[in-house]
């Protein structure tokens, strides 16, 4: 069902990257995510950055939506429904975070709970976001720290992890599962995006062989997404045909 | 142990609890995972000539009695269909849902479907929210005669006629889709839905298709009225979110029943719920299988009123 | 404090919440007790030229959705009715509704009416289970268009027409009522219910309309669907609970609401709570009056979808 | 919502007369009824004339439906939506209870919970059911207890009582109405029967000066009586129709 609740705080993270905080009593756990509406537009799925309270969501304007969204006013209303998906699994021991891309999002509620380790990658360091000190930096361009994938930064240090949460593109995270040796001792999980309609399950659209994004994920473990044929092989457009990925890389 | 097997037409069911058109049904690998579930059957996400993205989001709204949808016919188009179902395990267990807008579309849909494989159709004559397919032809009794007889002719498939509820007089239509293997009623009903702090429609299209538990009495009216003047094999659907609803429908004269928007309540494993609860509901009531009691308020005159 | 007045036609109601026919006016009694409760006005049960007892019972059924009833037009006939009102005090604020099977029939109904000192009728034309009178007449559009020309030839009468969703196309059926001078949308679904245990229908009718929260996307889509081809005065019914619901209706068009099967939930006390509820929208949203907000989302360019 | 249970044992009263208790866990309190319905044919108002576990009700057999109850076998199903209607207020001091017809069956449940003296009229001896040692008898031919009516028999006692508790046919209800001192100290209350289609308060057809016997009531306070000009006066039909008594007796 639509509520609504009123932006309190919307602050730029980056060049396109924006945070905003919302009046909202929702209890959601980190790793899941809302549909949020713009009234007259589109109804698109938003992780939410921050679980507590106030919740907040950080997410790079993109198009229509996503625009709207950043020009709202402090005291606007934000609609939306949830929170839907499942939630990271509690960690214990070493935990380490590897996020690409606006995955940083989710991995950042899940962060303000439980310490670990963070390695985040962008393309350049003006496109790195929710960052704080001590993370471990990859930069395609190399303008700051490790230069190249956050996934060639993280899979030398797998084995000193115990817990190790995953969020980012589709190609980022097939390349990881595609590089990791699957009798690991580390638990790895991922939280996966795709297109969705519904966000509840039921229009399929975010279904990867018969698992569903939004309702039996958006956090799978390691066993599962290997079982997913279809994962980094192709995805869904809007009218449910197989689109192909081009590459692994992004 | 009661049996819950039934047959619509000449097709046999393991058990009577199908998935319904449009949930859960656009890519092989749900459809696999309802069978693997417990399904019945299986029917398909329709699919037409073309490709089509459907409408943007919002594309449903869940409501207190049910769920408004717009997702607008949304579908890869029949070519890429059959390419993604090629070397698809249960094509005996997937009824093919197409829509067109012709009898032609029909036809060349139907075709296409049984060329890839499959032997069984269900037409959708009745979506209520997009412009010239769907329940615009679906109301139009010489059309869907025109498609049901020229699909007959033209192929070997076993055909299911799913109808639209939102008509003055739903027993025409049956009676013009007679020539179908069996009815399917009902699809959505048309509805809205406003947000009245946005002062906008919960759905892009506006108008959309009321489905879930505040369809059903609608659903076995519609169910009542077309077994009872045509005696004809109907596949119940509108609302059916457990057993004892499931109950119902039989009763009146379903031989099988879909569900849709219950699996937003009960997920997977509502096809063993449903089927487990007819089960027992035929045992403490003392029947031997599901067929004793399809149709007997109609058929065994006790038929109370006017 | 914004004004939640409002005018259908050149009547004017002090509040936009009214008593729909059916429920709680059969006697003059609980008319009375409805206008002091809070109701803008009232319509009286259905009168046709006979008495009539209506159905056996069962006449009613809860379900989780709302309510299925088969009342079956129970009223004293025109005559008594009007024996019963002659000192009534609130005439000006009561419309009699009346039914009937021809156009003779409504014609000395509203005479009738009239003569006994009302000037306000509502036309049933869409009561779904009793044959020949009800949905029946209202599911003909030159007889529906005869009926009220005729009405306003022959009497100054305030004429609303309620009509049938039961229809393909409830935008020529209000066409053919035009010269109304308000549609009432909408009567009830027709419907069924089971009871599983006894394998008897839970009318004693077997159909009956369905009313209550399960209706409301339908009636909110008929009343969208109509204000926007027509531009006319809507009296909005269908499953309205409570003051969110009376806003939707407004936004779509309506310039009152009606409420029956709500009364059964929350009874007479309903009255001022949607009133209140509808004041402070209009006070928190920053408008002044309830016509502000009628029709909003069909006039004023910010539709969406197709 | 119509739910069923199971007939656990039927006792025959007198030659009409049947008390049926079924294996129901409902929380009723005494002066609440049921809608009963017999599958396939009517639903009738029903008092229960035990509230406690398992409940019964006592009904004489008039038309088809009672006479069908009045045929069930120990374990048939009997099928019932409610309790309905408010229920008889908790009483002190002294109490009185005073009944005619089947309108006994409504009282006993109130009387198996709260002791007082009871008076009970009917026509002849063997009209007589519900019946304990001690009632005060009256029958219309004097073939038990006093000759005359329960009203006859129990008015002069009134003012001895705090609280008295009515309930039986509208005539009856109507002569005891008009020959109370209005000033009485008693708390008298009416348990009142009018056709009833719905039971649910929303039909009119149990409607008196807009009171509702079967939401508003059955149990109404003599104030409350007082003001329903139309009592005793007309009743409704099944069409609404306005039907006058002839007469205050029967
Ligand atoms: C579970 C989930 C959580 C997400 N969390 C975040 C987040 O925290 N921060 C963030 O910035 N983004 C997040 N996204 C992506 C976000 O939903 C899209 O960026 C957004 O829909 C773009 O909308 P738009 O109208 O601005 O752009 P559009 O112009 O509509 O599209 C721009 C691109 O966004 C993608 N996109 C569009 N619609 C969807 C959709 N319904 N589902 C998935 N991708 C879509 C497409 O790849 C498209 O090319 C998340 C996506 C999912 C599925
Ligand atoms: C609140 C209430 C509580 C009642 N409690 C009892 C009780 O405990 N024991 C008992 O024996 N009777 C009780 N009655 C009366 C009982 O409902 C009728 O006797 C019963 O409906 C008769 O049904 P029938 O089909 O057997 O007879 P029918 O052939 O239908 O009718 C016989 C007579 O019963 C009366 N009657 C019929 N239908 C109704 C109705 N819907 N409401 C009221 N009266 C009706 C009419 O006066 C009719 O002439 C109660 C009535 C009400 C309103
Ligand atoms: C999201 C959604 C999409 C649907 N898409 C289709 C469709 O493509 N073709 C079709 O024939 N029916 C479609 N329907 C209608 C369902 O098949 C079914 O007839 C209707 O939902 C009533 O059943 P339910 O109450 O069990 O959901 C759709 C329903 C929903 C809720
Ligand atoms: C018990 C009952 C009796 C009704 N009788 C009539 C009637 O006599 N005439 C009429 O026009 N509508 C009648 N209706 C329909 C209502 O006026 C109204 O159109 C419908 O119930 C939808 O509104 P609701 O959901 O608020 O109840 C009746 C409805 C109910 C529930
Ligand atoms: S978004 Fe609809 S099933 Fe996942
Ligand atoms: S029986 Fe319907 S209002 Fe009382």
């Amino acid at each position: 069902m639509m509520v609504h609740s009123r932006v309190t705080e919307l602050v730029r993270e980056n060049k396109d990257v924006f945070t905003m905080k919302f009046d909202s009593s929702i209890t959601a756990k980190p790793g899941q995510f809302l549909m949020i509406w713009v009234p007259g537009g589109k109804e698109i799925p938003m992780s939410l950055s921050n679980t507590s309270s106030p919740p907040s969501i950080t997410f790079r304007t993109f198009g229509e939506t996503t625009k709207t969204l950043s020009r709202l006013k402090i005291g606007d209303r934000v609609f939306y429904r949830g929170p839907y998906g499942n939630s990271y699994p509690e960690p214990s021991g070493k935990v380490a975070y590897v996020g690409g891309g606006t995955g940083v999002a989710s991995l950042n509620a899940m962060i303000l709970k439980y310490r670990g380790d963070v390695f985040v990658g962008a393309r350049t360091r003006d496109d790195l976001f929710l960052i704080r000190d001590g993370y471990k930096i990859a930069t395609d361009d190399g303008s700051l720290g490790f230069k190249g994938t956050v996934i060639d930064l993280f899979l030398p240090h797998l084995s000193e992890y115990d817990y190790v949460f995953v969020c980012g593109p589709e190609p980022m995270v097939k390349s990881f599962i595609d590089r990791v040796d699957r009798r690991t001792h580390s638990k790895v999980f991922f939280s996966l995006e795709r297109l969705m309609k519904c966000g509840v399950g039921i229009c399929d659209s975010c279904s990867i062989n018969g698992y569903r994004v939004c309702k039996d994920g958006t956090i799978f473990s390691m066993d599962d997404v290997l079982k997913m044929t279809e994962f980094g092989v192709y995805k869904r457009s809007e009218s449910g045909k197989m689109e192909f990925f081009t590459n692994g890389k992004r | 142990m009661a049996s819950i097997s039934t047959k619509v037409g000449n097709f046999s069911l393991d058990n009577p609890v199908i998935l319904a058109s449009g949930i859960l049904d656009e890519t092989s690998g749900s459809i696999l995972r309802s069978i693997r579930s417990g399904a019945g059957a299986v029917v398909t996400k329709s699919i037409g000539m073309k490709e089509r993205k459907g409408y943007p989001t919002p594309v449903i709204s869940e409501i207190s009695t049910g769920l408004l949808n717009a997702v607008g016919l949304s579908n890869p188009g029949i070519d890429n269909f059959i390419e993604e179902f090629k070397n698809f395990p249960e094509k005996k267990r997937t009824i093919v849902s197409i829509f067109g807008g012709s009898v032609e579309d029909f036809v060349t849909l139907a075709r296409k479907v049984e060329g890839a494989g499959f032997d069984k159709i269900e037409l959708n004559l009745s979506c209520p929210h997009v412009q010239g397919v769907g329940s615009e032809v679906g109301q139009d009794a010489d059309l869907v005669e025109s498609i049901i007889t020229e699909i007959k002719e033209r192929t070997n498939l076993h055909i299911w006629a799913k109808l639209t509820p939102n008509v003055t007089d739903i027993i025409s239509l049956a009676k013009a889709s007679e020539k179908a293997d069996a009815y399917v009623l009902i699809n959505t009903l048309r509805a809205t839905g406003v947000e009245i702090y946005s002062r906008k429609f919960v759905l892009a299209n506006i108008v959309g298709g009321y489905s879930g538990p505040g369809i059903k009495p609608v659903a076995l009216r519609a169910v009542y009225d077309v077994y009872k003047e045509t005696g004809k094999d109907i596949v119940g659907v509108g609302g059916i979110t457990n057993w004892q609803d499931a109950i119902e429908f039989f009763l009146v004269g379903a031989r099988a029943i879909q569900i849709g928007t219950a699996l937003l309540y009960e997920d997977y494993p509502i096809y063993k719920k449903i089927n487990n609860g007819i089960t027992q509901y035929l045992d403490s009531e003392g029947f031997s299988g599901l067929d004793e009691i399809v149709g007997v308020m109609v058929n065994d005159g006790t038929l109370q009123g006017h």
